[in-house]
């Protein structure tokens, strides 16, 4: 099956999914998986270099084309959204459209593969707008937040994407050709930079937006905070980078060291890639910051995600071999990690119906698998060795320390010590602590629900043990990309990850956590329990406090007293008054609002006098102008 | 001088929309304004010296310069009936105006959506 | 304030008008043989070789009798109403149509169903007199229509006095309402007619609104071909026309 | 045959006023017959001219007919032809839509300046009645004052043209030597004329009042009509000005996209917000006439089109929501094709892929591009991104916001034509010859006007 069929032939079945998911929706999330399944082998089958037309459009050819990029990016998507899709036959029956979900969750898994697979920038742009328009209606499926929350994640969205189609026409005005390799060698020996920075800033813009990164990343806490449950995990855990993707063409396909060569350097980074790593790091501790302070744990993961997306801008942007290895490597994890501890909340909010941290607490008796899928998938995101999360983020380190990049390295390392931070809030708030009374009913979910949240969690350990089944296609997309292509980092022969400061033996450091384990467990069956006092235990109904006092007081309004409550409130003190980036955008937005507004008044609403006095005004302006 | 008149003809016809707020009175400046083209149109086709463009027994010859251009007198005419339409309707609009907002002034209008 | 810049804007577009001036010809000052009325006066843009013409070969027409002549390509005297109604005929078609539509719009617009009252009886006068003119009011009417490739006026004018006739009658007798079906039935086959008139002219002569009769002699009143029928069609059509926006604007709405 | 578009329409028309009962039978009658005789005589390929009476241009009126008068012409009576099939809709207004069905026809066709302004004049006033459906009378009366001005500086352009070239021919007007200066005056008179109807800002104060007013006028004079007179600005500009004072349409358009979108932003009613999504995109489409080659000409006819598509279904589901529904949020959860259709349309207005839209959009893009032309699509850009805003707002509001009302009957023919005309959008994604090829020709056309003085003034006789 060519590609182009293939994708075509997704885009048609979505529709008959929707007609099949009318008559019954498990039906529907069923088939979708068993699609997802085939589109996995399918993926594995494939080899690099096959390519396929898809039209012509002004007689530039629209090409498909299957490379070692397309392969990795759309093999991790694929894994995030199929365990999505199982895990949406169950999770589905909470929702209120399953029929339209189940559509444009295919729709825009055919849009994602597509944007992998595109050989041309219009190729590129059409998948991509289809792959936005359909998570777009998926968003406002959730609550009543969510409808804005689509809005906004179109616009900003959009705003990337038109500056990137922009970017794309200014190549092809300038090169003649829309192929992404074709510009790529042409750039080269384009000797006008301005232009060339233009085209690479224009189109690494798409990227910045769909990936969160700073300016463009306030929609991320919004729509991945509104969207339903099981959504957020792919929207945080796949879509999002498809602007990592996009990044990494810019930046990489488009070999910006040498197109770059003659503008200044810095740390060995042309200044077009400096300016994104400088973007990157704001991200990493705008997100940082901000996901300390939220309550929603939706939203804090969120924010997380602007913060990874530094992470993943930065090894790339840096564009050295351990760099961008570490990167690449660094959007496989975050997509697992991500869809996880999305896939978990899920799950709680699911049973409990709140999003709320402070409104949770003591999960971990109730669902306990779903407590071990988020602690597992957040020793990924923190970056804690034996899981796979450490080892992208120590490659990134070594590439920052290499190239002398201080500021950056020591952003980096504060994202990493305040995603302890983050991640440790819902773990407390959620999963620890006392369960509320009004829970105490709540059971573990299905293992429809369970079972793809492990499997990724046990995906995730394996690669932080044995790393090299990732590392050996990114060493060839490296490979391909032609950066420092002699140079070889993974070596399993060895079982080492060679950097340049030192070599890391995920083997031997997994066993040496799993020996603490052991013995660390040993001695927790050894020492007595703790006990366990409830907070509201005394009360013989809501409400009315028996005998637990504070200051001489009855306690009235015990939920302040849960330590979940004002989690972090001394260190979010010290940046209360921190200026709003949101509300920078929202005065823009007001400002096109005003703006209407005023046209609308001037020139529309009033009495035909005033339309006299427009009309003889213009008169008189052409006139003035032309004679 | 004809074309004189009817430009300021023109220029208070513009005027006139611009400054009343009686919406008739808008429908009026709308005429003299259509009027005023319609005097132009008539003067582009004065021949110095020429007659009515119908001949008759004291008129039976055709010459150059004899006669006034008829062409614009024609148009005029279709020019006139378009001008008579317009007002037609709008004075029709305005019966149903007053009707429906208590009043054709535009200040004291009720019930104008924003 | 308001009146001020609107002075400063008429004035401004007085202006540009003045400017715009000075790309015609001054008054008065027309060479007519620049034009393409000259072969309307002439009567021969048959004759005409319009690939010359149009390039700049003015093929200027000789001095000739046209009064009480035949053979023309066109036949009436008055030559405002050859342009009118025979030249540029789809033109004068669009006018009534213009009218029509206009009419039918009042119709809409207004869409009553009672006879408005004046609430003061007409008095001794007008109510005689309305008597006597009516009778010429509506002859003069005819005649203008009819006499009209001959005379100034034509279907327009004529068509307007009729309706002042009907108007007339409205503001002299309380009691009388125009019959909305014969005026409506009048004016759409008098409209339809003058279609029908252009579809012969396709049937015959291969052009929409051509001229299928003869054209007799310039002066006499059986000439100019199709012209008086369209007039008078045009003329029909008109009265009953203006006369049923009379009686529609004559009209209100229950309650 | 080509004067039986107008006289037809017209013959019945005049019928109608007669036998009243029958007027919206008389409606389709004529709508079908026209589009029957415009498939008979499928893209002319060169100029057939029509003179009336006989009388041989640059003296007579002459219709004339060839590719870029045809592809208007077939898609203005195509959209007359799908109003005709909804009776409901159409109410008393049968015999108005006639006539404007012959004044749009004439408009498109004719070959004389005085007579497009005879027919504009039949456009205006039937449009007013028709906007004065619904007792929107305040609306209807400010775009009859504003059509008046319109018509009156049109006439002048005509006038000046006529002085100065001695005949009120376009193919002459288009050949003769006329001084800069006497062309400055035309053509700014022209541009004012015309800007009125082609909605140029600032002069489109009628548009939002009058397309918001009722359900009729949006559908019939968001697409017919303005369409009409966006040809007209194409052929008076492309073919008979050869591109003279394009510069300032160009500026006007680029104002009024933006003007149009920010003011569609705010707007609470839908019917309003894409009245003013028309506006701007009337502004596209006159801009991209402006830069004057014959591709870009082509391409504006084929957005054109494309929208004019789109915006039929959005004003034929907004105009029967507005008018069934005192709150509109989540009504589409009772309409669902008419929401898809809906949906798609609205998707494609903004060029989204696998909609009409993005070939029509990235197309006249690319064009600029080559052209060196910077501005123009940032501007558009910048357009669509406002537009995203607004579209998707009222996407997700009608289709997802709680629901607070009984359901209304569902009109079967109006859905039924809607959900036609949204599949015809992602057929024309897929293969876009459906409109390109038509819309090239028409661009090919209206720029060659060369073969347009030719084909006009080398007519002895006129033919059928």
């Amino acid at each position: 099956m060519a590609l182009s069929t293939l994708l075509i032939s997704l885009l048609v079945t979505s529709v008959i999914i929707y007609f099949v998911s009318k008559a019954s929706w498990r039906v529907g999330a069923i088939l979708n998986f068993l699609i997802g399944i085939f589109l996995i082998s399918y993926v594995f089958a494939l080899h690099t270099g096959t390519t396929s037309d898809l039209g012509t459009l002004f007689g530039q050819k629209l090409q498909l084309t299957w490379t070692n990029a397309s392969f990795y990016f759309s093999a991790v998507s694929l894994m995030v959204i199929v365990s999505v899709m199982l895990f949406a036959i169950k999770w589905l029956d909470s929702q209120k459209y399953p029929a339209a979900f189940n559509m444009f969750l295919l729709m825009m898994t055919a849009g994602s593969l597509g944007v992998f697979m595109a050989a041309d920038l219009v190729t590129l742009y059409i998948f991509w707008e289809i792959a936005v328009l359909s998570s777009m209606l998926i968003v406002p499926m959730g609550k009543k937040e969510s409808r804005k929350a689509a809005v906004i994640y179109a616009v900003m969205s959009a705003s990337g994407t038109y500056m990137y189609l922009y970017g794309a026409f200014l190549a092809f005005q300038r090169y003649g050709t829309l192929n992404i390799s074709e510009i790529a060698k042409q750039m080269v020996s384009d000797p006008s930079t301005g232009i060339k920075a233009a085209i690479f800033l224009l189109l690494a813009s798409a990227g910045i937006a769909k990936s969160g990164i700073f300016p463009l990343h306030t929609w991320l806490r919004i729509a991945h905070g509104n969207a339903p449950d099981a959504f957020s995990a792919v929207l945080s855990g796949q879509l999002v980078k498809l602007g990592s993707y996009v990044l990494m063409v810019t930046v990489a396909v488009i070999p910006s060291l040498r197109v770059f060569a003659n503008i200044p350097f810095y740390s060995g980074i042309p200044a077009t890639n400096y300016f994104l790593i400088a973007l990157g790091a704001t991200s990493i501790i705008v997100g940082t910051l901000m996901a300390i302070k939220q309550d929603d744990m939706k939203m804090l993961i969120a924010f997380s995600s602007v913060a990874n997306g530094g992470y993943i801008l930065i090894g790339i942007g840096t564009m050295d071999p351990m760099g961008f290895e570490g990167g690449v490597l660094h959007v496989f994890n975050h997509a697992l990690a991500a869809a996880v501890i999305f896939m978990a909340f899920a799950s709680v909010v699911y049973r409990t119906h709140t999003k709320k941290i402070s409104e949770l607490g003591g999960l971990i008796h109730k669902m306990p698998i779903t407590f071990l899928a988020y602690l597992f998938a957040i020793i990924s995101l923190a970056g804690i060795p034996p899981m796979s999360g450490f080892i992208s983020k120590w490659m990134i380190y070594q590439a920052l320390v290499r190239k002398g990049m201080f500021i950056t390295a020591f952003i980096a390392f504060f994202g990493s010590i305040g995603s302890f931070l983050y991640v440790f809030r819902p773990l407390a708030g959620v999963f620890l602590g006392q369960l509320p009374k009004k829970y105490k009913d709540v059971k573990e979910v299905s293992p429809v629900m369970w079972i793809p949240m492990m499997i990724l969690v046990v995906i995730s350990l394996i690669i932080g043990i044995w790393p090299f089944p990732v590392l050996q296609p990114i060493e060839s997309m490296r490979a391909d990309f032609g950066i420092a292509p002699m140079v070889k980092i993974s070596d399993p022969d060895h079982w080492l990850i060679r950097g340049f400061a030192g070599n890391w033996n995920p083997v031997l450091v997994f066993n040496l956590f799993l020996i603490g384990f052991i013995i660390a467990y040993i001695l927790y069956t050894m020492f007595p329990r703790s006990k366990k006092v409830d907070l509201l235990a005394p009360h013989k109904e809501e409400g009315t406090p028996i005998n637990i006092y504070t200051g001489g007081e009855y306690i009235y309004t015990p939920e302040l007293y849960h330590y979940n409550t004002k989690f972090y409130a001394g260190f979010e003190r010290m940046y209360e008054k921190h200026p709003s980036w949101e509300k920078v955008l929202g005065m823009l937005a007001k400002f096109f609002h005003d703006l209407g507004e005023w046209v609308h008044g001037w020139f529309f609403r009033p009495s035909p006098s005033a339309y006299a006095f427009w009309v003889s005004l213009t008169i008189l302006i052409v006139f003035w102008v032309r004679w | 001088m004809v074309y004189a008149i009817s430009i300021i003809l023109i220029g208070i016809g513009i005027y006139g929309l611009m400054t009343q707020k009686n919406l008739f009175k808008h429908l009026i400046s709308l005429s003299i304004i259509d009027t005023a083209v319609n005097i132009f149109i008539i003067a582009t086709g004065y021949v110095e010296g020429g007659k009515a463009p119908i001949y008759t027994k004291s008129l039976p010859n055709f010459a150059i310069g004899k006669f006034v251009d008829p062409l614009p007198q024609a148009l005029v005419l279709t020019a006139i009936v378009i001008g008579v339409g317009t007002l037609a309707v709008g004075a029709s609009l305005l019966v149903r105006i007053r009707e429906k907002h208590s009043s054709i002034d535009v200040e004291n209008m009720k019930g104008v959506e924003e | 304030m308001r009146r001020l810049y609107a002075i400063l804007v008429g004035a401004g577009l007085v202006y540009m008008l003045f400017a715009f001036l000075g790309t015609i010809s001054p008054y008065g000052n027309v060479n007519l043989s620049d034009r393409v009325s000259a072969h309307f006066l002439a009567k021969d843009v048959n004759s005409v070789d319009a690939s010359k013409w149009v390039s700049g070969d003015k093929q200027i027409p000789s001095k000739m009798k046209v009064f009480g002549k035949k053979g023309f390509e066109d036949g009436s005297a008055n030559v405002v109403t050859s342009i009118v109604v025979n030249y540029r005929s789809f033109d004068t078609l669009g006018e009534v149509t213009v009218l029509f539509a206009s009419a039918v719009g009042v119709g809409l617009i207004l869409g009553g169903t009672r006879r408005m009252r004046y609430g003061r009886k007409p008095n001794f006068i007008l109510r005689v007199s309305t008597g006597i003119l009516l009778p010429l009011i509506i002859l003069f009417g005819v005649y203008i229509f009819v006499h009209g490739h001959l005379t100034p006026g034509g279907g327009f004018p004529g068509g307007t006095v009729i309706a002042a006739a009907v108007l007339l009658l409205y503001l002299s007798n309380e009691e009388f309402s125009l019959n909305m079906v014969v005026s409506k039935s009048l004016e759409g086959s008098m409209g339809s007619l003058y279609v029908i008139f252009g579809l012969i002219g396709l049937a015959v002569g291969g052009a929409f609104l051509f001229n299928f009769l003869p054209n007799g002699v310039v002066g006499s009143l059986f000439s100019a071909g199709v012209v008086p029928l369209v007039y008078m069609t045009i003329g029909l059509k008109v009265g009953s026309e203006l006369s049923g926006v009379v009686a529609e604007i004559h009209e209100e709405r229950e309650g | 045959m080509i004067s039986l578009l107008i006289a037809i329409p017209l013959l019945l028309a005049f019928v109608s006023v007669m036998w009243k009962r029958i007027s919206k039978s008389l409606f389709f009658l004529a709508a079908i017959v026209n589009l029957i005789i415009l498939l008979a005589s499928w893209f002319p390929n060169g100029v057939e001219i029509h003179a009336m009476g006989n009388w041989k241009p640059p003296f007579g009126i002459n219709l004339v007919l060839d590719n870029a008068s045809f592809y208007a012409v077939l898609v203005v009576n195509a959209f007359f032809f799908l109003v005709s099939l909804m009776p409901k809709f159409v109410e008393s207004y049968g015999t108005s839509l006639m006539l404007l069905m012959a004044a749009a026809n004439g408009f498109i066709l004719t070959g004389d300046l005085f007579n497009s302004f005879v027919f504009m004049e039949i456009m205006t006033i039937t449009a007013v009645t028709i906007a004065s459906k619904r007792d929107n009378f305040y609306n209807a009366f400010k775009y009859l004052i504003l059509g008046g001005i319109a018509g009156s500086i049109y006439l002048l352009a005509t006038i000046f043209a006529y002085t100065a070239t001695g005949s009120l021919n376009m193919a002459h007007v288009s050949m003769a030597a006329i001084s800069a200066s006497s062309l400055i005056a035309i053509t700014t008179l022209y541009t004012i004329g015309l800007g009125v109807e082609a909605k140029l800002f600032p002069l489109n104060g009628w548009v939002s009042g009058v397309y918001g007013g009722n359900d009729l006028a949006p559908v019939i004079l968001g697409t017919s009509v303005s369409f009409a007179a966006l040809y007209m600005v194409g052929r008076l500009f492309g073919t008979v000005f050869h591109g003279n004072g394009a510069e300032v349409l160009y500026t006007l358009a680029l104002i009024t996209i933006v003007a149009g979108e920010v003011a569609a932003l705010r707007q609470q009613n839908i019917l309003k917000a894409f009245a003013y999504s028309s506006v701007a995109q009337a502004g596209v489409v006159v801009a991209m006439i402006s830069k004057g080659t014959a591709k870009s000409m082509g391409l504006a006819y084929f957005h054109l089109t494309n929208d004019a598509v789109a915006k039929f279904v959005i004003f034929l589901v907004a105009g029967f929501l507005v008018y069934n529904y005192k709150n509109l949020n989540g009504v589409f959860k009772k309409h669902k094709i008419l929401g898809a259709s809906f949906s798609m349309a609205t998707f494609s207005l903004i060029g989204f892929p696998l909609f009409a839209g993005f070939q029509s959009k990235l197309r006249m893009i690319m064009a600029l591009f080559s052209m060196k032309d910077f501005l123009f699509p940032a501007v558009m850009l910048l357009a669509t991104l406002i537009e995203v805003g607004y579209v998707v707002r009222w996407n997700v509001r009608l289709w997802f916001e709680e629901e607070t009302q009984e359901k209304a009957e569902t009109p079967v023919v109006a859905s039924t034509i809607a959900l036609i005309l949204a599949i015809l959008l992602v057929a024309v994604f897929l293969k876009p010859e459906i409109f390109l090829n038509g819309a090239m020709k028409m661009g090919n056309a209206l720029a060659d006007s060369k073969d347009y003085i030719q084909g006009v003034l080398s007519v002895v006789k006129g033919g059928m």
